[in-house]
């Protein structure tokens, strides 16, 4: 139990990162609102950035920016992560914009944005 | 030459299924003459091809590198060739009389032209995946015959046919990949099996029960017991339909399937003596008797009928399933005897149907006055059906009951004793249908009553019961040629 | 050739001409035709050379006329003669009585047919159309129970012919090939089991007990002729077809001693007993007369089925007297029936006074059943006897008890009957209307029965000498 | 987007330009494709008409079509396949794309469809969606066609995830293309549901990425043989295998998550129900049998139990979906329902662990891009012919109306139901000869097989009978015959029947297709 305890600290950014992730994961699912479904989306991909730039990221290094001509690898922490972190939020971004869109359509339409009452109007609106 | 008239004759229906749909044919004359030119052409090609064809299998198209599509008449194909070709125009005849005030008839001829292509491609497929190919083309073109009348009744008859034909033709689809994967499925039919011994080495329990739910399988056209739910509920389609496909060509495909499963795909060989003989034997003793005896119980007489099929078509399974020479014989020669004996009877019920609208057995008190000629076809077809001794199913019984004795094991004298209730109970279902026609109860009415039959619907039936009593007569004749035909000549 | 060929086809188209005329003098018609029916019959009896076959593939259907059939070519046009001649006197003359007369000479043809068969196959299929032709004579009444009772016929009758048909089978081709004195060898092993089914099939016919459960409806529902018919003419082919399958099939000496012969005498004797306890028992006096006919037929098969010359000629007397004696009784009690109206023997309380010359006829024909000495039934019973003491052995014994034990039932049966007809007791009111003016037709019958019975009882020669050259012919040398 | 991040040294920049040397000209082409639809699609707003952004979209796919088909004639001739690096970066840091025979050949088939889908659905677009709007509709189908090429040939699990959210924001859109507030809500339960698949995803490719420390798959292998060979990190690969196919199980609706499938397929226009159908589900799954393949290698793969989950979804996924078809009375939802079957065919092929197998669930993907639109299609015409009655109820004798409809659609249904000649007949045939091979689940195969035929034949012959007989409710007034639906119905039915008869060639390309991946 104790070396566990040990581990989780080692490693504290990344748990944080999954237990942000199931907490994205699950509301995502589960929320009948419909904007607490984009929030817990944000969530859920930024506790995949969080992990990944915690996994990047190297003690005593500065931010992969180059300064002062220096090239040499060590100085800088791993880039790639970081790389993918910004094309990650790129994407996350775009998709939470369309969300939100479809979202302001459906107010417009059933002046709600809880998903049973727009599924059981849309239904009514069916037969 | 030869070889191209094989897939003309089994392609012309196809074709010329298409061209009822065209105004020009809306009328009755047009349409006849249509039909008349289209099945007679292909009865003339299929009794051409039964005669003179003896090439090899003609490949017509390859699908995955095991299987090919090819067209094949070899000896078992001559019989069930000549049966369809010979009955079908007669029905044809009988059809246009029966439809006379039906006002969808270009469908319905459409699709009887399209069966006919089916039932001969069934008869000429040179392997399984050809027979497998048309014989679902058959569930699909008999499926909108069926359904003709469109009311509830017959959807929910054609939805049940086509759940007990497609439910059967994936058994048998189980046996087309295992033939492909343990044998040559491209290979043509041969009588000892396509299977090359070498695949089938360790793998013949697998086999066998592969062979059995394929038995079972194509069994469901040929009405085997636990799957025959669908052959009386079908009945309520029109007479022809059910004169010629649930008498002659659907059912018999089934039976023809069934041979061609057990001779000429597994070979008998790995099936004698194990449980692929025993279970598929039980199943049709059990068909045998109990098709007869529910016959016995029902009042609606096309049912009853179509109940007396379900009975005499384990006759021919039961043949099938003896897995000998004679076995295959005296299946052959039962299946030419019933399909002639029973279109008559169907052909007589038709006409009570048509023309006086009875169905069941309590109305037909006495119709033996106004319909003469019907009724004396029918009694002679009905004591063809017991097997009196100068017509055909006689001989074929009897071919069947030597064949089980030769099996001289317990299940032979079952299989016999098995024959003999169940032609006692053909008496009794028959012979009460004649005691009400001929002898009504109280004292008769002295004054002749109107006749109520038309000549040409009678013309078929007369035409009909002549060439059963013929077929009966020279049945020395059917067995050398049937002799020569499937075993070169040897029994 | 020709004259068997006419023996056959005159009375099927007869019968069918007779149908098809509507009303009109029907009757005298009828008895024209029986007439040169019985004429033809007894040339083709006495002239008839050679004989027809046709091959149907590898099936023989053959006509030929041996000895065992010609005793019963004769007997069976006299007996249709007698009742169509009390049929004319007691019957109703209605429209329906075209179509029975005509399903008589059908009938008849067919029957004349069996007799001609030359082999088992053909035999099989006249008998099949016995059956069926005989079948609309059962349902003549065309009454709910005549129609119930004729189903019970033909549901009897085909169950006997497809045990025949199973029997064919297991004995094989060459067992249906040809009937030859003395048998064929034949190779099949279950000989035995064949012999047995197609005994069993014909004795449905000939009256053995669990399948001739037919005879007591058909009779009792069925017109009087019609009942005399069944256990006179139909019942004898029944027995024709066992004597013929076990001399000329299978062979006597191949079979006797077999155990498929003392299972069917075994059966024969409980149906003998069977029969007579029944008839004992029974009220009505039709069904009493069908009971008794079952019982006095499987004296017959005792006979035959013993193999024993003696036995054989005791069944060949038993056979003639039977069919005269039954048929008799059948009449006398139509004739009863049809003037009074009287179906139960309780009824039947000194009628004796009123149609003495029936009730006469009555009481001798049943002393002739019982087998007392003067009359037929005595020499076929001593016959027998004698035979089954021949065959021996703790069953042979058996036989003789069983016989004498119906007999002694049958006595119990008939005799009170005409025993109360004329001395009815004290308490007995006589009807006013006295004496029954019964119709000279009804009573010719009757009269030339007994006559027959008598005459024949005294001379039996005749009939044993007949017997014993037909076993000489056709058990081929057998003791 | 996705153009390479050049970090890293100087010395780097110096290795990459000696590389040199000319690459041959066809190697161009995958990247060639992706490049003209991605452009496609982004200069489609600047046409106003509806009309002109058809034309382009339908040019710019066929031409693609075409490269692809040369692309395919090129590498089966010498078998060969190629890695094409992104601007020149070497491996570790830049992009790339391979191509084999299969991937051309997938390629080819797609846009072929995405092509054919929307000629046939032209005229329901022009109807469905308003003027302005169509124009951004074709740019999303361009990016559709896109993100389906470069999840076929991408080599970089990264630039996968991008393409599939690519994927799904376009599939969203065409899904909402018909703008009825039934479509919006759709479109939200089926961006829900295809966001959590893609989070999946992502978290399971960055664990890969984090374990491994490469994004390429090449390398990615290399690294977990090695892995594996010192039997360390089996948990987090099983984990990360296990999420990698969870994600994608929900994005193609396989059993246990087809539920938003129906209503997202069975409200859109014709021609986008089709391309989903036919391609977007397809898209992932050869990407997931790519990973598995390269990156896991597929023994691991089966070791790790992956195949008999795979296996046991994809029965179940038969069954139900057949199951749920048969009560369904809205044809073209009837139709969505009958691809999650479909669906389950693919799986189960790739679940019996056989290559045969995984063979066989490739041409079911062919067949069943072909077959799923041909059906889409011929609906949406006899939807349009019957004056938009969509209950099976209210579209009977809509076949007479227009024939060649009807007998498109009864050709479509009787290849789904399995007649031999056409190529429904064909797959059933090769899943059944590979589940030969593998005796424990032979059986289980069979039967599967079997009752999904027969539940099969229970709904789709009961529809074409509906659609054949006369009723009340046939119009009176004759439709204008369309011929772009005539044409495209013909050319896909002529595929169908291509790939029921002359299926050895196609079998043999995906077989030394998959030769090459492994």
């Amino acid at each position: 139990m104790k070396e566990f305890l040990q581990t989780v600290i080692a490693y504290r950014y990344e748990t944080a990162a999954m237990i942000l992730f199931g907490i994205g994961f699950i509301n995502l699912l589960l929320q009948k609102n419909l904007l607490r479904k984009v929030m817990a989306f944000n969530v859920m991909d930024s506790s995949v950035f969080l992990f990944l730039a915690a996994q990047g990221y190297i003690e005593g290094r500065i931010a992969p920016i180059i300064v002062n001509n220096d090239f040499s690898a060590t100085t800088y922490i791993n880039p790639i992560p970081s790389g993918l972190v910004l094309t990650g939020i790129v994407v996350s971004v775009s998709v939470s914009a369309f969300f939100l869109a479809l979202i302001l359509r459906l107010y417009k339409k059933y002046h709600t944005i809880e998903f049973d009452e727009i599924m059981t109007l849309a239904k009514k609106e069916a037969e | 030459m030869m070889k191209f008239l094989m897939p003309v004759a089994v392609l012309l229906p196809f074709f010329s299924a298409p061209l009822f749909a065209l105004k020009r044919f809306r009328s009755i004359r047009a349409l006849k003459a249509l039909t008349y030119t289209v099945v007679l052409a292909t009865s003339a090609m299929v009794l051409i091809l039964c005669a003179a064809y003896d090439g090899q299998m003609l490949k017509l198209a390859h699908i995955t590198n095991l299987l090919t599509i090819g067209l094949n008449v070899d000896g078992m194909s001559r019989v069930f060739g000549c049966v369809v070709s010979i009955l079908w125009p007669i029905t044809t005849l009988y059809a246009f009389d029966y439809m006379k005030e039906d006002h969808k008839k270009q469908r319905f001829f459409s699709f009887f032209v399209l069966s006919y292509g089916a039932a001969v491609g069934v008869a000429f497929a040179g392997n399984l995946i050809t027979m497998y190919l048309f014989y679902e083309l058959l569930t699909l073109a008999t499926l909108p015959l069926v359904m003709h009348k469109m009311d509830d009744m017959a959807r929910y008859a054609g939805k049940r046919y086509l759940l007990y034909s497609i439910g059967g033709a994936s058994f048998g689809f189980i046996a087309v990949v295992f033939t492909a994967n343990y044998g040559g499925a491209n290979a043509a039919f041969s009588l000892e099996g396509v299977l090359d011994a070498s695949l089938v080495a360790g793998h013949e329990q697998l086999l066998r029960t592969v062979f059995t739910l394929a038995f079972f399988g194509f069994g469901v056209k040929a009405a085997i017991m636990p799957l025959s739910g669908w052959l009386p509920t079908a009945s309520v389609a029109p007479t022809p339909v059910t004169a010629l496909l649930h008498a002659v060509a659907v059912v018999k495909a089934g039976a023809f399937a069934c041979i061609r499963l057990t001779y000429y795909t597994f070979g008998t060989e790995l099936l004698k003596g194990t449980f692929a003989q025993f279970i598929p034997m039980a199943a049709a003793l059990f068909t045998i008797v109990y098709g007869s005896a529910r016959a016995l119980r029902t009042n609606h007489l096309k049912r009853r009928f179509a109940y007396s099929t379900v009975s005499n078509l384990s006759y021919i399974l039961l043949g099938v399933t003896m897995m000998s020479a004679t076995g295959l014989m005296a299946s052959a020669q039962h299946i030419i005897s019933h399909a002639f004996v029973k279109i008559a009877l169907f052909f007589c019920v038709g006409a009570v149907l048509e023309k006086e609208h009875k169905e069941y057995l309590d109305e037909i008190e006495g119709i033996g006055r106004r319909m003469p000629v019907t009724f004396a076809c029918f009694t002679a077809a009905s004591l063809a059906l017991i097997g009196m001794p100068p017509l055909p199913i006689f001989f074929s019984k009897w071919a069947i009951g030597e064949s089980a004795i030769e099996l001289a094991t317990g299940w032979g004298y079952v299989s016999v004793a098995a024959l003999l209730v169940s032609t006692v109970l053909t008496a009794l279902y028959t012979l009460s249908i004649v005691t009400r026609a001929f002898f009504p109860l109280g004292n008769p009415q002295v004054a002749v009553q109107k006749r109520t039959e038309t000549r040409s619907m009678t013309a078929a039936i007369l035409l009909v019961t002549v060439m059963m009593v013929l077929l009966g007569l020279f049945s020395g004749t059917i067995h050398t040629t049937l002799a020569r035909w499937l075993i070169g000549g040897a029994a | 050739m020709v004259l068997l060929l006419l023996s056959i086809l005159f009375p099927m188209c007869f019968g069918v001409f007779v149908i098809g005329r509507r009303g009109g003098r029907v009757g005298a018609l009828a008895l024209g035709g029986i007439v040169i029916s019985l004429m033809i019959n007894i040339s083709a009896l006495l002239f008839a050379r050679g004989g027809l076959s046709v091959y149907v593939g590898t099936f023989l259907f053959a006509l030929a006329l041996d000895s065992l059939p010609r005793m019963l070519m004769a007997l069976a046009p006299v007996l249709f003669l007698l009742t169509f001649v009390f049929l004319l006197g007691a019957g109703k003359n209605d429209a329906k009585r075209a179509r029975l007369f005509g399903f008589f000479f059908l009938t008849l043809g067919a029957l004349n047919a069996v007799y001609a068969s030359a082999n088992l196959l053909t035999f099989y299929m006249f008998f099949e159309v016995v059956s069926l032709l005989s079948f609309p004579l059962v349902l003549h009444d065309g009454t709910e129970r005549a129609r119930r009772a004729a189903l019970i016929y033909i549901g009897f009758s085909f169950t006997g012919t497809a045990l025949v048909l199973g029997g064919m089978k297991l004995a094989g081709m060459e067992a249906i090939e040809s009937f030859t004195a003395g048998g064929v060898a034949l190779s099949e092993p279950h000989n035995q089991l064949a012999f047995l089914l197609l005994a069993l099939g014909f004795g449905c016919k000939a009256g053995l007990y669990p399948l001739s459960a037919w005879m007591v409806p058909a009779s009792n529902e069925s017109p009087v002729s019609v009942g005399a018919l069944l256990s006179g003419v139909v019942a004898v082919m029944g027995v024709l077809g066992i004597v013929r399958v076990s001399y000329q099939v299978f062979g006597a000496e191949r079979l006797s001693g077999g155990w498929a012969q003392t299972v069917l005498i075994s059966l024969a004797c409980l149906t003998a007993l069977m029969g007579a306890m029944l008839a004992y028992r029974e009220p009505i006096l039709k069904k009493r007369l069908a009971y008794s006919s079952i019982s006095q037929l499987s004296y017959a098969l005792i006979g035959f089925l013993t193999f024993t010359k003696l036995g054989f000629i005791g069944g060949v007397l038993q056979v003639f007297f039977h069919a005269c004696a039954k048929s008799g009784l059948f009449f006398s009690a139509g004739a009863v029936q049809e003037q009074t109206g009287f179906l139960r023997v309780s009824e039947m309380k000194g009628i004796g006074r009123d149609m003495p010359l029936t009730m006469g006829c009555f009481a001798l024909l049943s002393l002739s059943i019982v087998g007392l000495p003067p009359l037929g039934g005595f020499a076929a019973l001593w016959e027998l006897s004698r035979g089954a003491f021949v065959y021996g052995g703790a069953l042979g014994s058996l036989c003789v008890a069983v016989m004498l034990l119906s007999a002694l039932l049958s006595a119990g049966a008939f005799l009170p009957v005409a025993a109360s007809a004329f001395f009815p007791g004290k308490d007995f009111f006589a009807c006013v209307n006295g004496p029954r003016l019964v119709g000279w037709r009804v009573l010719i019958p009757i009269l030339v029965l007994s006559a027959a019975v008598l005459v024949f009882g005294i001379f039996p020669g005749v009939f044993s000498g007949v017997g014993e050259r037909l076993f000489a012919t056709i058990s081929g040398g057998m003791s | 987007m996705g153009a390479a991040l050049s970090t890293g040294s100087a010395l780097l920049f110096s290795e990459v330009s000696s590389a040199g040397g000319m690459l041959p000209w066809y190697q161009n082409i995958p990247f060639a494709s992706i490049f003209l639809l991605m452009i496609a699609g982004i200069i489609m707003p600047l046409f106003r008409k509806g009309k002109r952004g058809f034309c382009l979209a339908m040019g710019v796919s066929l031409l693609v079509a075409a490269l692809s088909a040369i692309l395919l004639v090129k590498l089966s001739i010498n078998g060969e396949r190629f890695t094409y690096m992104m601007g020149h970066y070497p491996a570790p840091w830049g992009n790339e794309i391979a191509a084999g025979p299969l991937e051309a050949l997938l390629a080819l088939m797609f846009s072929l469809v995405e092509a054919l889908s929307l000629l046939g659905g032209r005229k329901d677009a022009a109807s469905d969606i308003l003027e302005p709007k169509q124009s951004l509709f074709y740019l999303m189908m361009c990016e559709l066609q896109a993100a389906m090429l470069a999840l076929t040939y991408t080599n970089d699990i990264f630039t996968a995830y991008v393409f599939i959210e690519i994927s799904t924001l376009a599939a969203c859109s065409i899904v909402m293309a018909r703008d009825t507030a039934k479509t919006i809500v759709a479109t939200i339960r089926y961006l829900v549901i295809s966001l959590l698949g893609s989070g999946l995803f992502l978290i399971g490719v960055v664990m890969l990425y984090c374990i491994t420390g490469h994004l390429l798959i090449p390398q990615l292998g290399e690294k977990i043989a090695g892995l594996v060979a010192t039997g360390t990190y089996t948990e987090p690969l099983t984990i990360v295998a296990g999420l990698l196919f969870i994600g994608v199980a929900i994005k193609c609706a396989l059993f246990p998550f087809y539920a938003w499938l129906p209503f997202a397929h069975g409200g859109a226009t014709t021609s986008s129900s089709a391309v989903l159908s036919g391609l977007v589900l397809k898209g992932y799954i050869i990407l997931l049998v790519k990973l598995f393949y390269e990156v896991f290698t597929i023994e691991l793969i089966r070791s790790l139990k992956v195949t008999n989950i795979m296996f046991v979804f994809g029965i179940a996924g038969m069954l139900v979906g057949s199951w749920r078809a048969i009560g369904e009375e809205h044809i073209k939802r009837m139709l969505a329902y009958s691809s999650v079957a479909q669906i389950g065919y693919v799986f189960m092929g790739i679940g019996l662990g056989t290559n045969l197998g995984v063979a066989a669930a490739f041409y079911q993907i062919l067949v069943h891009a072909v077959t799923k639109p041909l059906l889409f299609i011929s609906a949406g015409r006899l939807i349009r012919v019957q004056g938009h009655e969509k209950s099976l109820y209210r579209l009977r004798g809509s076949a007479r109306n227009d024939p060649l409809a009807g007998v498109l659609f009864t050709l479509g249904a009787l290849s789904m139901v399995g007649i031999p000649l056409l190529a429904g007949f064909v797959v059933k045939f090769s899943l059944a000869s590979a589940s030969l091979l593998n005796p424990n689940r032979m059986w289980i195969a069979l039967i599967a097989l079997a009752v999904s035929t027969v539940l099969n034949a229970l709904y789709y012959v009961p529809a074409v009978i509906a659609v054949w007989t006369p009723s009340g409710f046939m119009q009176r007034k004759k439709q204008p015959p369309d011929w772009m639906f005539g044409v495209s119905g013909a050319v896909l039915g002529a595929l169908v029947v291509f790939l029921g008869l002359g299926c050895i060639g196609v079998i043999g390309v995906i077989q030394n297709g998959l030769s090459l991946w492994l």
